[in-house]
């Protein structure tokens, strides 16, 4: 399609705006995490790795760092069965009081995280299980499962309800019509989902705040607390850690079913 | 007698008993209820929160003796008058309500550009590239993204000494209402953005070249053809902009250079800096309640949008 | 119209039933889908269900299938209420209107799958599948995703997967709507072939005339939810029940009249006042009543002006409208002023004489009285 | 005899040099000598007191063993109930009376040390000299760069001063203190907490600054252009403590005391303050040598009488409203 | 193969040029959609691209529409270069394959949209409105929505869409692909009559060979990008330049061989010892070649084994297969063993000899030498 010249400036314009507001700040603090100096700045005040040296020898954010890896596992284990399960009924079966359910499945996110930090530290707490990893899970599980719900849907609706009748027809029984042709055709709604909550979830901060003690703090909330003084790039440094990691899981996703699926409501 | 595992494999055996099992859990006469089966433990998992709402709602209703410390054992309403009559809530109440509105009109408005060209560009380079560029910025903390703002942004950053170089003076882009609503835009963009996506997808292309042969522009093409089309995505992606902005905490905190507090901002100071949990949790249900009521609206003018995108149901 | 379908099934036959449809009704809240229908299929027939868009075509078959109930009535397949057992273990193969393929599996997968879940000798199951992949001329296609095939090799694996496992009854859904023509053709000749090949009893969709007359050993005409007429495809072609039939199936002219003389030989009208003596097939004909008769475009025998048409019974003068090049044939639309200015349509298949009238040109037409159907209007 | 060791006990602390004081006065020498291991939570005390809370409440064993808090916070907790007496530790008795919390029957909490929210100004913006007075951040080229914690806590009570109002009027009339602050709040200062100060002094933001000495020592140490004066009005003078949560197990409870007792010896004290730059409640400590006749760091009758101190008890009923009223003059 | 389109046109055209496609070329990475496309259309003609899957003519058709510029050639419309207008300014209408009606709005809004977007007078619009839709016989259907309307409906809606604003040219991408056989029959009437109506130039792209030759003033047959013959369709038919042209319009039979004689009024060819002569069309046809005789299935006579074919030049022996009953005609599948075995397909259109020979009868098979055309292999 021969798109007008006017067309293209004006996208252009948006987008490049929109990808300066993106990135300025991780080209920043990907800069900075490289100085020599005692200070973020950018440009970086010389370069050296030092910084990454003084991460790498502090063990309580290697800690912090794989107790944020087990509650974004715990989260997204939940999360992928409840959202999936969710989000196909939601767009596949005419459900009473849709409406309330979706108000009410909206509820994370007109919580504020503070109300729903403090509702879910009472509620653990008198079930007595504050200080364990997986209720922080949990939790995190919870305030952003609409994103969940949202990225099966959007797939979900798109399956052709033929589809589940021919594997019937085919001699398949519920649970594996289920297993073998409704979740693999919602399979990408349910990757994009995942990686979302995966993502949320591994910088959840003020919930987790709330639910870990000093024997269980997370990454996040480790980075939150030390800062009580003065900000340091050995912070710049976490951060590109966290970005390289990023970087290598988008990698491995886009080998694995190609990036291409965000795209597709199919 | 029994097959060889090699004319009944093992994964079918397994299968055969899973089979029985959810045949037995679930007996096929009860199809009707299978949706809400399917629902349930997402309702389980919202209840989580549901269960702590009840809690602020008993809180909500008792008082703080600032001679104990303690909540009242009595009910009463003093919270609520407290909140609808003393200006200063109503100040950070409409300020939150016009900037999450203003913000989620702004983040639309570059994430509807954003997420037609990586759905419509023919080069799946661009297309990765501009999907990365989304991902990337939720790997770097807040307070470290705050912090590479104030280096681009602040009276001494980037931008100040770039206009320095044009005679321009510095000038404070941080730490005011603009600022926090431009944090808000740029954290809620890849959302939207991803929100977008597939509803544009949806739209075939054809029906844009059908509008340019008709005599439409592509500005008139946008608005008659791929604006109206692309509404399940945009009801999807603003409510989701709409509430997550009208109650975030850290933006406000962070870039607002504490004078641009929004209610959450409010419910923390009552939490965690005078201990007055009753009145915090008011403020919280009453932040649950206007949004709550946010989203029943929208649902009701424009449907649920990408969120239960409408589809053929059975 | 409203053939009484029962009435139409042939008596005496000697096959054992597989499908026994009990007068069966669908409602969807004020739409009546399907109208008691009513008729038996022997094993290893082949049965078209023919008819218009939203015929309820699709609503009767999904009701064979097992895969929505019948407000009223039931359906019997191999003498076993179909409601008794759930779709998954029922022997029925299908192929959907819109193939209903699994996207995520290759072309063998999609033909292994049934097998599988069918708990098939596993070992069987890759030669299995290999040969029915070479049965629909698909050897070598096998690793291909779905998406990576041709619309007519796509329609090719849905019908491997719907044979594969030997199911007693083959259900197919317009599968053929959406090839072009030329595919279309081919494939149609394909599934007779398969289908004698097999021998297995086979319930066909379709709204293409063309296709139900080549492929079936039955017909059965839907209008409205309701069945028109069951019969082989010759006997619907030669002796459609009704007007609606007639229409439906072939090229046909209709003649609009009042029955003058109505015998157990033949039927005379008049129309225009002009007679016309003609055949019956419709019972619900009678004497005195308004009545169209039609005649098909190929029967009908063109010649110039004044010309000699031989032994023809009937003979009317028109004028060509417009004469339409078709290839392998010619179509005359001639206006017949003695009929009220009727449009009739008639087929020149002889190369030799072709365009041998132009537009404007008087002709004359005739045909055989026994080629005259006549119905009840 | 001692109960049993637990493997370890935690801390609650202010991160930064705060928590780096704390372990090189306290918590390393109690490891050494009980060979029981110190956890520091580097939860924010506001944050760490409904987690506290909740846990007494619901009867669980709460989140900490020890909490360093402010005297303020400290005292909501100990009017609360959910402090342990700690009157029988055998260092109390070697302790000034900055030690004893105001109000409060024996030692539900025990204070540490005292600190003073200085102001805290960039030299080279002041080339007249250093502020005398808190009414010289109403001077126009400050206008957007000074800075205020964001509950308005140290500035309360010298602004009642700079206001024109009188100390004494505290509770009762603090129109003073609030017309003053809604002058500041014309000057649009930056709202924010400990770490934001350090930030905006380094990145240039801000002039001036209401903050605690310790910061701004530690900015200093870091290289940051920063000096602080206790201006004529005066600087509020404040308390820390430390204090342990109901509900831990017998044996914790007594590690947990034996820490708080350690805390309090001379050693332990000249260490842990040091490090913060604060006096300290034992008798006999040596001021830090950059801090010597430094009014932030008060140890003669007359350094207090530049300082402002109010009852925490006053403090502790009232501060909500305070903090209200800050909140809605700066939110306006 | 490979005819040089530029070659077929028809020399000294007197009508003025609408469209003139100057050596045009589409290159996809390395997939060659178009190669070297060159021909003129005339004002106020109909002109068809006929081709199978994927030969390139939505890509041409787009070309020209100016949605895709051309890797190289130009493209003019009226004299003017298509890339010198943007898509909005031009007067095309045009008709897209999947439609690309707007479904938020009514078939009214539809039509409207063109009007309301070229600045028509905005009084004057609900009057024209209506007056296209009753073109397109919708009148009253205005108020519905899309989804409201059956697949033939929205079909004209799209029609009347393309056709409101007064194009100088209407581009049609198989517009009537999706329907069913009935429907698609009347509406190509309907096409041709309101192209005729409007006098509209008309470009038509479809894989239907009957559509081509009922709607079209002109053919181009198109095959793997490359234009294969342009011509009238009785010439296309009679004449095809070419084996693929040959057997992508009508129903042929092929007879292989090998060219014995080549003179400018026909060919002698031997095949399987046989002896056959035949026409040529095909250009690139060289003496001692191998070739392929094509001949229709319409223009093979059929009579009893050793029966006579009166003073048909080519006559052969065969046994029939299968019979197969398509209404109006009987189609006779034969294996012809003189031949290698060749299926020759024959039609039966005579009423009254249906049926006359049942499968495994021998029979005797005949067809004139003029019928029979001869390509380069
Ligand atoms: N689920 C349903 N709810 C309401 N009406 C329905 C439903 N399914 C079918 N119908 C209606 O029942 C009638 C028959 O539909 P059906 O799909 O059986 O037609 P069909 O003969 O298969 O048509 P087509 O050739 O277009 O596929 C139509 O009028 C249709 O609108
Ligand atoms: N955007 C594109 N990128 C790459 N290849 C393309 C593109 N568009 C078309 N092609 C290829 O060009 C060739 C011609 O395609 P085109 O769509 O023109 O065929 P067509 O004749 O319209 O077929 P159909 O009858 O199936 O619509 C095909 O091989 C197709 O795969
Ligand atoms: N004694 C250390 C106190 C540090 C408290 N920070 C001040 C926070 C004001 N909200
Ligand atoms: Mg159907
Ligand atoms: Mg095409």
């Amino acid at each position: 399609m021969i798109d007008s010249r006017s067309k293209s400036i004006v996208i252009w314009a948006f987008v490049a705006t929109a990808l300066v507001m993106l990135s300025a700040p991780t080209i920043v603090v990907l800069g900075a995490s490289f100085t020599a100096g005692n200070i973020i700045t950018f440009p970086p005040d010389g370069l050296s790795l030092k910084w990454y040296g003084a991460i790498a020898q502090a063990s309580d954010l290697r800690q912090a760092f794989l107790r944020s890896l087990i509650v974004a596992t715990i989260c997204t284990v939940i999360a992928i069965p409840a959202g999936t399960l969710a989000g196909i009924a939601l767009a596949k079966y005419r459900v009473r009081f849709a409406r309330s359910i979706q108000i009410y499945l909206l509820l994370p996110f007109t919580i504020p995280l503070i109300g729903s930090g403090i509702g879910m530290m009472l509620v653990f707490g008198q079930m007595n299980v504050l200080g364990k990893l997986w209720p922080v899970g949990i939790a995190c599980c919870v305030i952003n499962l609409p994103f969940m719900i949202w990225a099966v849907t959007a797939s979900a609706s798109n399956l052709s309800p033929d589809l589940e009748l021919a594997a019937a027809n085919c001699g398949a029984p519920p649970l594996q019509r289920f297993l073998y042709i409704t979740l693999p055709a919602v399979l990408p709604g349910v990757i994009t989902g995942s990686l979302l909550m995966f993502i949320l979830a591994l910088n959840e901060f003020l919930v987790s705040l709330l639910l870990v003690d000093a024997r269980s703090v997370t990454l996040p909330v480790q980075i939150y607390n030390s800062i009580r003084s003065i900000i340091t790039p050995d912070l710049a440094a976490i951060s590109v850690v966290f970005i390289a990691c990023a970087g290598l899981a988008i990698a491995l996703l886009d080998r694995l079913v190609g990036l291409d699926i965000f795209l597709k409501s199919k | 007698m029994r097959a060889s595992p090699a004319a009944y494999p093992l994964t079918w055996r397994v299968m055969d008993v899973l089979e029985r099992l959810a045949a037995m859990v679930w007996p096929s006469s009860f199809q009707r209820g299978l949706p809400y089966l399917m629902l349930a433990p997402a309702l389980v998992l919202v209840g989580l929160l549901v269960l702590g709402l009840f809690q602020i709602g008993d809180a909500s209703l008792r008082t703080l003796d600032t001679t104990t410390f303690l909540m009242s054992e009595s009910y009463t309403l003093a919270n609520y008058q407290r909140v609808l009559s003393e200006s200063f809530f109503a100040t950070v109440a409409g300020r939150s309500l016009i900037g999450s509105v203003i913000v989620t009109v702004v983040t639309l408005l570059f994430a509807f550009p954003y997420a037609y060209l990586m759905v419509r560009t023919p080069s799946s380079a661009l297309r990765k590239f501009l999907l990365v560029a989304l991902f990337l910025p939720f790997f770097i903390g807040q307070v470290v993204r705050a912090y590479g703002w104030l280096i681009i942004l602040g009276n001494q950053g980037m931008v100040n000494e770039a206009l320095g170089l044009v005679g321009v003076s510095p000038m404070r882009l941080l730490y005011n209402y603009p600022a926090v609503l431009f944090g808000l835009v740029q954290y809620m963009l890849p959302f939207a953005v991803l929100m977008l996506a597939p509803a544009l997808t949806a739209i075939p292309t054809e029906l844009e070249s059908a509008a340019a042969s008709l005599g439409a522009g592509w500005v008139r093409t946008f608005r008659h053809i791929v604006l109206p089309l692309s509404r399940p995505g945009l009801v999807g992606a603003g409510l989701v902009v709409v509430t997550l902005s009208l109650t975030d905490f850290a933006i406000p905190a962070i870039l607002g250079g504490g004078t641009q507090d929004f209610i959450a901002n409010a419910i923390y100071d009552q939490f965690f800096r005078t201990s007055d949990q009753g009145l915090g949790a008011t403020l919280s249900l009453m932040l649950v309640a206007v949004g709550s009521i946010l989203v029943g609206v929208v649902f009701m003018l424009f449907g649920a949008g990408t969120l239960a995108m409408g589809g053929e149901r059975k | 119209m409203g053939v009484v379908a029962a009435g139409l099934r042939p008596a005496g036959m000697t096959g054992q039933i597989a499908v026994s449809v009990k007068d069966v009704s669908m409602v969807f809240g004020n739409v009546h889908a399907v109208k008691n229908a009513f008729f038996d299929l022997p094993k290893g027939k082949f049965l078209t269900i023919l008819g218009p868009s939203g015929s309820g075509k699709t609503t009767l078959l999904r009701m064979i299938a097992g895969f929505d109930r019948p407000t009223s009535g039931e359906i019997f397949i191999n003498g076993q209420p179909v409601s008794a057992v759930p779709p998954h273990r029922r022997a029925i193969g299908m192929v959907f209107q819109k193939l209903a393929l699994f996207p995520h599996m290759t072309a063998a997968e999609n033909v292994a799958f049934p097998l599988k879940m069918r708990r098939h000798d596993a070992r069987t199951i890759p030669e299995k599948v290999e040969r029915y992949l070479d049965l629909v001329r698909l050897g070598g296609y096998g690793g291909r995703r779905i998406n990576e095939l041709s619309g007519g090799q796509q329609q090719r694996v849905a019908i491997a997967r719907a044979l594969v496992f030997e199911p007693d009854l083959l259900l197919l859904d317009e599968p053929l709507a959406a090839l072009d023509r030329k595919l279309r053709e081919e494939m149609q000749l394909e599934f007779r072939r398969i289908q004698k090949e097999l021998g297995v009893t086979t319930i066909n969709v379709t709204h293409d005339q063309r296709e139900a007359l080549v492929v079936s050993d039955e017909i059965i005409v839907m209008s409205g939810g309701e069945i028109q007429q069951k019969a082989r495809p010759v006997d619907a072609y030669r002796a459609p029940s009704n007007a609606f039939v007639a229409n439906f199936i072939g090229v046909t002219n209709f003649i609009e009249g009042e029955v003058v003389d109505l015998t157990s030989a033949g039927v005379v009208f008049e129309a225009n006042g002009l007679r016309f003596s003609g055949v019956v097939t419709d019972a619900a004909l009678a004497a005195g009543a308004p009545c169209a008769a039609a005649v098909r475009a190929e029967q009908i025998r063109i010649a110039p002006k004044d010309g000699s048409l031989g032994d023809l019974e009937a003979v009317v003068d028109g004028k060509v409208v417009d004469c339409i090049f078709e290839g392998e044939r010619l179509v005359y639309e001639i206006r017949v002023p003695g009929l009220a200015g009727v449009l009739m349509r008639v087929f020149d298949h002889d190369p030799e004489s072709h365009l041998q009238f132009g537009p404007g040109e008087d002709v004359r037409l005739g045909w055989n009285a026994r080629d005259m159907n006549v119905f009840q209007k | 005899q001692e109960p049993e060791k637990p493997a370890e006990i935690i801390v609650r602390a202010w991160g930064g040099s705060w928590v780096d004081a704390l372990k090189a006065g306290v918590s390393d020498s109690f490891t050494k000598m009980t060979g029981i291991a110190v956890r520091h939570d580097l939860t924010e005390d506001n944050e760490i007191q409904p987690k506290v809370w909740a846990a007494v409440a619901q009867k669980r064993v709460p989140p900490i063993h020890i909490n360093w808090d402010t005297t303020t916070n400290a005292t909501k907790s100990a009017l609360r109930g959910v402090t342990e007496d700690l009157s029988d530790l055998s260092n109390i008795k070697n302790t000034t009376d900055l030690a004893k919390p105001v109000g409060l029957d024996g030692y539900p909490i025990v204070n540490t040390y005292g600190y003073v929210y200085v102001l805290a100004y960039r030299p080279s913006a002041f080339p007249d000299g250093a502020p005398k007075s808190w009414k010289d951040l109403l001077d126009p080229k400050l206008k957007g760069r000074i800075a205020l914690y964001n509950d308005g806590i140290g500035f309360h009570f010298p602004a009642q001063v700079a206001g024109g109002g009188k100390l004494e009027d505290i509770p009762g009339n603090m129109q003073p203190a609030w017309d003053f602050i809604s002058k500041i709040k014309e000057q649009q200062p930056l709202l924010g907490e400990d770490p934001d100060f350090t930030t905006w002094f380094q990145k240039g933001e801000i002039d001036a600054a209401c903050t605690i000495s310790t910061n701004a020592r530690e900015a200093k140490k870091n290289g940051i252009e920063i000096a602080w004066v206790v201006p004529e009005e005066g600087a509020k003078f404040d308390t820390d403590g430390l204090w342990i949560p109901k509900g831990l197990p017998e044996n914790e409870l007594y590690w947990a005391k034996q820490y708080i007792n350690h805390a309090l010896t001379k050693e332990a004290q000249q260490i842990w303050l040091d490090g913060l730059g604060l006096p300290g409640v034992v008798p006999g400590l040596t001021p830090p040598a950059d801090l010597a006749g430094d009014p932030s760091y008060p140890t003669k009758e007359e350094d207090f009488k530049h300082l402002i101190r109010i009852s925490s008890k006053v403090q502790v009923e009232n501060e909500s409203q305070w903090f209200a009223k800050f909140k809605e003059i700066m939110q306006g």
